[in-house]
């Protein structure tokens, strides 16, 4: 491996990442399953780090997961996602900063095809105006919140409390990253590294004091795929689409995922627990399985905000022994807690539960 | 034409170029050969052997150099053409780089090709990846006598992938650059030869064996030196843990993908118009065709005519070629450049 | 295990449809290679397919079942080596003189002796 | 008792080789099936004996077929196993005649004149002498040629002869050493004794006029003896037990019994019946036109006898049957090889090792093994008609064929179906012919249920190799016949009317149609009918094999071509127009081999149809011409 070559494109496939003043779109998945990232993302931004971000409350899906999966036009995703450009045009926001990677796709595409195809903006315009009455500045830059933490990786390096080495070693953490797909390989220019060697998680896990796993299926979908899991009959082939990154990965040991795309984080995790359930197999030194955790979890962990507060015990796959390398005491015992002490059910079937 | 030698300008110092100032030479027309690089040559000084026949590249080198050691020529290397004018009266003048400007009756335009710039497949991480190679470092491997991994053990599989950068639309190239598959069958059989317990793989899109002998080498290739094909394009590259490379492709014969592990990638780069000609042909107003190579005043009875008056178009500036095309495109071009010069 | 749960699911997960060269069986090639070398000869063109008598009535299909031994996968040749007729249009139309017929006949022997692990 | 020790050797030798061969034939008598052992018992008893003595008298002593096919070859065989006969017979007449008692042991006839070295002065005995001397010459000149014919076959106007194992070698020295030693044992005897006729008594006289004969002579005995006793011991592992085995064939195929399809006492009787004489050599088309030695039907044997791997000889052969018709043995070489080709499915080299030595022999335990399956075809639905035309996988390779034969029936209008006009399924010969005769019936079963279903009495096919196994494994009510039959049928009853070509051809007979399954002359009743027929050099029965033989599994197309180029060279050797075939591979192959052009005999009848300006009448007068010579 050549670190010049990469280096090379990097260099290639930079994007403007605006400092400041971002208009917040949430992750239908994200806000379900891992609240805490997208809570954190926020209180990152705002508190760590300073930033005006602005949230709406009408907002909504844009969606993307009907859009993919064959149900919504995509006249009708157009105008929702215009909806939201009007809603951040009312607020006074030209930046959107997009928490999912489905989103950010559709964003991208939209907007290209505004670019190459000037009547559908029009067209777009005109249904969002008829629908709702409103109408819109189409965005100066959209990024995903992965480019903004990226952007601001070195800031929070600077201020970590914990690194991604593992403290008995004193060697770097072996992470695997995986980049959604429709992050940048629909639109490489629109993701930071393109399409073929991204390096938007890369950038925060060097930073951060980790060492970047790059295995053969590195590129490989994560089995999402919408269709392939949305219908149930198709999930078979999700879950091999898993596994086969799994197995690509397995000989590296690595100590965690990170991904920057919701459905990524989930199926990873969640299809851990399924194929031990169906093969018996679970992947991970000593069948401890692979964390898989977001950017802004590992983003506060580095920070050293409380895993639990983060949220990392609404992960199939738990952490402690990944924390117990980054030497971060959490107990194990408080991850069940709610706020006002009264104790939630605790799932059943954890790994490293 | 005794008495005041007509003077005419070429543009490039390869084979196209070397060959057609030699024939014009020989006639006693007095040749100004320009080359940008250092020496006259062009891409053959990089290669080893040629197809079909595994003939030494240096014995063509020789006989280019042979051609333009007659006293009608000067040779002008490190210089660049940068534009060319005709002017009424007949007069072309020709921009060197640096400044300087050159008369001459006619000029031929044999600016050449450049190789695929392979970094444009990023899927297939050359300058990134120790062990993807291209075919004209495979060339200078072949020179050194000894083809190895970048770690300097010996490679016990190979694969060659055809059509990289050509006929690929997402790098801009839909043309066909003819002569790789044929260097690709060459080189396989020279690994072969050099080391049998080497596995040799060509993943391909189509065997585009147009030339003489060119099919029977294909034979060749696989009933004397076991050299494997596999129909489809390989789409992405990695490295495994072992640093081995693990491409993807589809086995299209067999309707499934295919994964392999190779030690050695050497990636098939196509021809593409090269930049300085391209400048030259903007700053010229020559017209340049939908592959961006020149475009010829007639493709089937005057490709060697640019639109221009006194100026003529030689070898692979205007299309992709092998060497014996060029040498040919080369000599039509100096007759038409005679009867040019003959007819004023 | 394996059904109950996928039960327990309602899938399972997909068998890998990919051709791993790397850890495919490609014993069956050599043998056939080695008592056929005309074998090698094949470029893909598919006129022994296009005229196969077995082919009209079954899936059968010379120049996969060619590739197949290539790339080592033996599970799909088991059952495609039963169905050729050995009737022998293929030789009659192969433009690289390849003995199909006997590359048939060997891959059976071949996957036959696999079978009982004399290969 | 003039006993010496000399004669132990031989007498070992003699009595185990009697042993041997009674046990040995009684083994395979016991393993005959009952219906065999039946046919063997009747005709021991019947006119199938007294045909079996002839014949080992013709073939076996005389060497008949060896002598019309090459008469040096003939005579040194016939030299030495007649004169050898003879040499016995009188041998065992003079000892019993002038020996001192009757009914004497056989050493005391074949050592004679060690034993009376003064016999045969004057007198009757005297004439004897001469006539001994005179068989021992007759076999010493055969063995000449022998010797000659090892090293250098090809004065005896063989091409190639078989190579030999390490115990047919020593055999060989000692069947060699036999005759010579015997002469000089006599010569020195009579030499000591000054006795012996012109060739014993002469060299004799010679030789112990500078050495000490009498005391030289016992050494030659010595040798004598030996040779023979080595001879004889060696005999049941060499080639030479073709000898006494041959005898045995000839009364089992006189019997009756076949070979059938699968090893049997019958097929070991005929291994071993095989002398490696290497008449089947010269006339095999992969030796002498591809340059392929080692796969010819003596290796065959040889391998089969001494237990090698021989799946690859058995896989690489045209089955064109050339070599059968030649055997001067008469050994079933087409099924012996299909048997072995069933048998290569087994593989199974140790068993048959084992079984060699078994006294019963386990060969037709046939494996269960995973083949061919072919529950894929699906049932037809067929039409009813009273022909039915069958052309065949490769007919569809030669349209014209097809187009050819359409033509024909119709003008004669002959109401038919075609059977396979959409493409069919395969006759099953190909994989008969690959050993595959279970999988065969598969297909057997499919094309026999269209046939029965259809009611059709006549089933007309262009293709010989399907003609063969519809004959042969169908079950059929429907007539076979090969579209040269049917031609000649639809001339013979006069529908067909045809003009004549005025081109000279010459006919090629597909294996599978002439040797395969008899049919000569209907093809050139028809031809002759349409065209000046050209005799050619090989034909009928010793027609060539054209080279595309599907019978040969391994040949690559290279060879094929070779021997395909070989066989139209010798069949246009008289620069015929058209060189005409009755089957679609043959027309295929030859298309290829020779710039004459070739046609299917459907073709050139098609051709002699009249064009729709002709009139009748212009044919009649070449019609009676015709009629009147025998034709039609």
């Amino acid at each position: 491996m050549k670190p010049e070559g990469k280096k090379r494109i990097w260099a290639e496939y930079q994007k403007e990442i605006p400092d400041d003043h971002f208009f917040y779109v949430r992750s239908c998945i994200r806000q379900t399953f891992f609240a805490g990232s997208e809570q954190y993302f926020l209180k990152i931004l705002r508190e760590d780090l300073g930033k005006d971000v602005f949230e709406d409350p009408r907002h909504t899906t844009c969606t993307g997961i009907g859009y993919h999966g064959d149900v919504v036009p995509f006249e009708t995703i157009q105008t929702v996602v215009a909806r939201h450009f009007a809603l951040a045009t009312e607020a006074g926001y030209r930046h959107i900063a997009i928490s999912c990677v489905t989103s950010f796709g559709i964003y991208s595409e939209i907007l290209e095809t505004w670019k190459h195809f000037p009547e559908t903006l029009e067209r777009t315009r005109e249904d969002l105006y008829k629908a709702t009455g409103r109408t819109f500045e189409v965005p100066e830059t959209i990024s995903h919140t992965s480019d903004i933490i990226y952007k601001f990786r070195d800031e929070i390096a600077r201020k970590a409390k914990y690194n991604l080495i593992n403290v008995a070693t004193g060697k770097p953490l072996k992470v695997v990253e995986h980049i959604g797909c429709h992050y940048s390989k629909m639109f490489p220019k629109y993701g930071i590294g393109g399409a073929e060697f991204p390096h938007v998680l890369v950038g925060m896990i060097e930073s951060w004091g980790g060492d970047v796993i790059d295995y053969p299926e590195r590129r490989h979908c994560c089995g999402f795929g919408f269709r392939q899991y949305l219908v149930q009959a198709n999930r078979g082939y999700s879950l091999f689409a898993s596994r086969k990154k799994f197995e690509s990965m397995e000989p590296y040991s690595p100590d965690m995922i990170i991904a920057n795309c919701p459905g990524c984080t989930m199926f990873m995790d969640r299809w851990q627990y399924t194929i031990n359930e169906i093969d018996g197999i679970t992947y991970g030194k000593d069948g401890q399985g692979i964390p898989v955790l977001t950017y802004e979890e590992v983003a506060g962990l580095v920070l050293g905000y409380d895993p639990w507060e983060l949220g990392l015990q609404y992960h199939n796959v738990q952490s402690l022994p990944l924390l117990e390398k980054m030497g971060i005491r959490a107990d194990p015992s408080r991850r069940f807690l709610a706020k006002d002490g009264t104790r939630l059910p605790e799932p059943a079937n954890l790994i490293n539960g | 034409m005794k008495g005041t030698q007509k003077h005419v300008i070429i543009a490039g110092g390869g084979v196209a170029g070397m060959e057609a100032a030699g024939a014009l030479a020989e006639m006693g027309y007095r040749v100004t050969l320009v080359e940008k690089g250092q020496d006259p040559g062009g891409h053959l000084l990089q290669w080893h052997a040629l197809f079909p026949d595994s003939r030494p590249a240096e014995e063509v080198k020789s006989y280019l150099r042979k051609r333009i050691g007659n006293h009608n020529i000067t040779v002008i290397t490190g210089t660049a053409v940068e534009k060319i004018k005709h002017h009424p009266g007949g007069t072309v003048t020709v921009n060197l780089s640096g400044s300087k400007e050159e008369k001459a009756d006619a000029v031929i335009v044999a600016t050449g090709f450049d190789l695929f710039d392979a970094r444009r497949k990023e899927e297939y991480g050359y300058g990134i990846y120790d062990n993807v190679i291209t075919a004209p470092e495979l060339e200078t491997m072949f020179n050194g006598g000894r083809v190895t991994k970048a770690d300097g053990s010996v490679p016990s599989r190979i694969g060659m992938i055809h059509c990289v950068g050509s006929r690929d639309e997402k790098v801009n190239n839909n043309h066909c650059s003819k002569v790789c598959c044929v260097t690709a069958v060459k080189q396989a059989i020279e690994l072969r030869k050099m080391m049998p317990a080497c596995e040799v793989f060509c993943f391909y899109m189509d065997m585009r064996m147009y030339g003489p002998y060119y099919e029977e080498l294909y034979r060749e290739s696989q009933e004397v030196h076991n050299v494997n094909f596999i129909r489809g394009k390989v789409s992405e590259a990695s490295v495994n843990i072992n640093n081995r490379l693990v491409i993807k492709v589809e086995d299209t014969l067999a309707g499934r993908p295919l994964k392999m592990e190779l030690d050695i990638m050497v990636l098939m780069v196509g021809m593409e118009m090269a930049e300085a000609g391209t400048k030259l042909a903007v700053a010229s107003g020559f017209r340049l065709g939908i592959n961006r190579f020149l475009e010829a005043g007639d493709h089937h009875y005057g490709n060697n005519l640019s639109g221009v008056s006194g100026v003529f178009y030689a070898g692979t500036c205007t299309a992709p070629m092998n060497i014996t095309d060029t040498i040919s495109h080369a000599r039509a071009a100096v007759a038409e450049t005679v009867r040019y010069l003959d007819g004023r | 295990m394996n059904v109950k749960q996928a039960n327990k699911f309602g899938f399972s997960i997909n068998r890998s449809r990919l051709i791993d060269y790397d850890t495919s069986d490609r014993k069956v090639r050599e043998y056939v290679t080695l008592r056929e070398p005309s074998f090698k000869l094949c470029f893909a063109c598919g006129g022994c397919t296009a005229t196969c008598t077995a082919g009209q009535h079954t899936s059968f299909n010379l120049r996969r079942l060619n590739t197949y031994i290539r790339r080592g996968e033996i599970e799909p040749l088991r059952e495609e080596v039963t169905r050729c007729m050995l009737c022998g249009k293929c030789l009659l139309v192969c433009p690289r003189g390849v003995n199909t017929r006997n590359v048939v006949a060997m891959a059976a022997e071949a996957i036959r002796k696999l079978e009982r692990n004399e290969l | 008792m003039n006993s010496d020790l000399f004669i132990t050797p031989f007498n070992l030798g003699l009595y185990f080789i009697l042993i041997y061969s009674v046990v040995r034939s009684t083994v395979w008598f016991m393993n005959l099936s009952r219906s065999d052992k039946l046919r063997l018992q009747r005709g021991f008893f019947g006119r199938p004996f007294m045909d079996s003595l002839r014949e080992i008298f013709m073939e076996s002593l005389l060497h008949r077929k060896i002598f019309k096919k090459n008469p040096l070859l003939g005579y040194m065989h016939m030299s030495l196993a007649f004169g050898w006969f003879l040499l016995i017979v009188f041998g065992t007449i003079e000892a019993d005649f002038f020996g001192e008692k009757h009914l004497n042991p056989p050493s005391h006839a074949i050592f004679f004149r060690w034993f009376n070295p003064e016999h045969g002065a004057e007198g009757f005995a005297r004439i004897y002498n001469v006539w001994m001397d005179l068989l021992l010459a007759f076999i010493l000149s055969g063995l000449l040629l022998a010797v000659i014919k090892r090293f250098t076959p090809r004065m005896m106007g063989m091409k190639k002869t078989t190579k030999h194992t390490w115990t047919d070698r020593i055999a060989l020295i000692s069947l060699w050493l036999i005759f010579p030693s015997r002469l000089l044992a006599e010569s020195f005897t009579c030499g000591a004794h000054g006795s012996g006729s012109f060739l014993t008594g002469n060299l004799g006289a010679s030789l112990a006029s500078f050495l000490p004969a009498a005391e030289i002579a016992p050494y030659f005995w010595w040798l004598y003896s030996l040779a023979l006793g080595t001879f004889f011991f060696l005999l049941p592992v060499s080639r030479y037990f073709h000898i006494p085995v041959e005898l045995l064939l000839i009364f089992m195929r006189n019997s009756g019994i076949t070979t059938g399809d699968r090893h049997s006492s019958y097929t070991e009787v005929q291994t071993h019946a095989c002398s490696s004489c290497g008449v089947c050599i010269s006339v095999c088309q992969m030796s002498y036109a591809a340059g392929i030695h080692d796969i010819q039907s003596a290796y065959f044997i040889k391998g089969l006898r001494n237990d090698r791997d021989i799946a690859a000889i058995t896989a690489n052969c045209l089955m064109c049957g050339r070599c059968e018709e030649v055997c001067p043995v008469g050994i079933e070489l087409g099924p012996m090889r299909l048997i072995e080709r069933r048998q290569g499915e087994r593989e199974d080299g140790k068993l048959r090792l084992a079984g060699k030595y078994a006294v019963t022999r386990i060969r037709s335990s046939i494996e269960k093994i995973p083949t061919q399956s072919f529950s894929y075809l699906a049932e037809e639905e067929t039409e009813k008609a009273d022909i039915l035309f069958f052309a065949g996988c490769m007919t569809h390779l030669t349209p014209s064929v097809i187009v050819a034969m359409k033509k024909i029936m119709e003008s004669a209008g002959v109401k038919y179906r075609f059977m396979d006009e959409q493409g069919g399924v395969c006759c099953g010969r190909p994989l008969m012919l690959a050993g595959r005769d279970r999988e065969a019936r598969e297909l057997i079963n499919h094309n026999s249920g269209i046939i029965w279903k259809s009611g059709a009495k006549i089933l007309v096919t262009s293709c010989p190799i399907c003609y063969k196994v519809f004959r042969e494994s169908y079950y059929l009510e429907a007539t076979v016949m090969h579209h040269s039959e049917f031609i000649n049928l639809l001339i013979e009853e006069g529908s067909l009317r045809l003009g004549y070509l005025h081109r000279k051809v010459v006919y090629h007979d597909p294996c599978e149609l002439g040797r395969g399954s008899g049919i000569y002359e209907e093809p050139r009743a028809v031809i002759s009918y349409v065209a000046e027929l050209q005799q050619a050099s090989q034909e009928r029965s010793m027609s060539l094999c054209c080279g595309g033989s599907l019978g040969n599994l391994t040949l690559s197309s290279g060879k094929r071509a070779l021997i395909a180029a070989d066989a139209a060279r010798t069949l246009t050797m008289d620069s015929p127009d058209e060189l005409i075939t009755a089957c679609p591979l043959c027309k295929k192959t030859f298309m290829q081999a020779t710039k004459t052009k070739v046609s299917d005999i459907a073709e050139l009848v098609a051709a002699a149809l009249p064009k729709p300006l002709d009139k009748p009448v212009k044919r009649r007068t070449t019609r009676t011409t015709l009629n009147a010579t025998g034709n039609g």
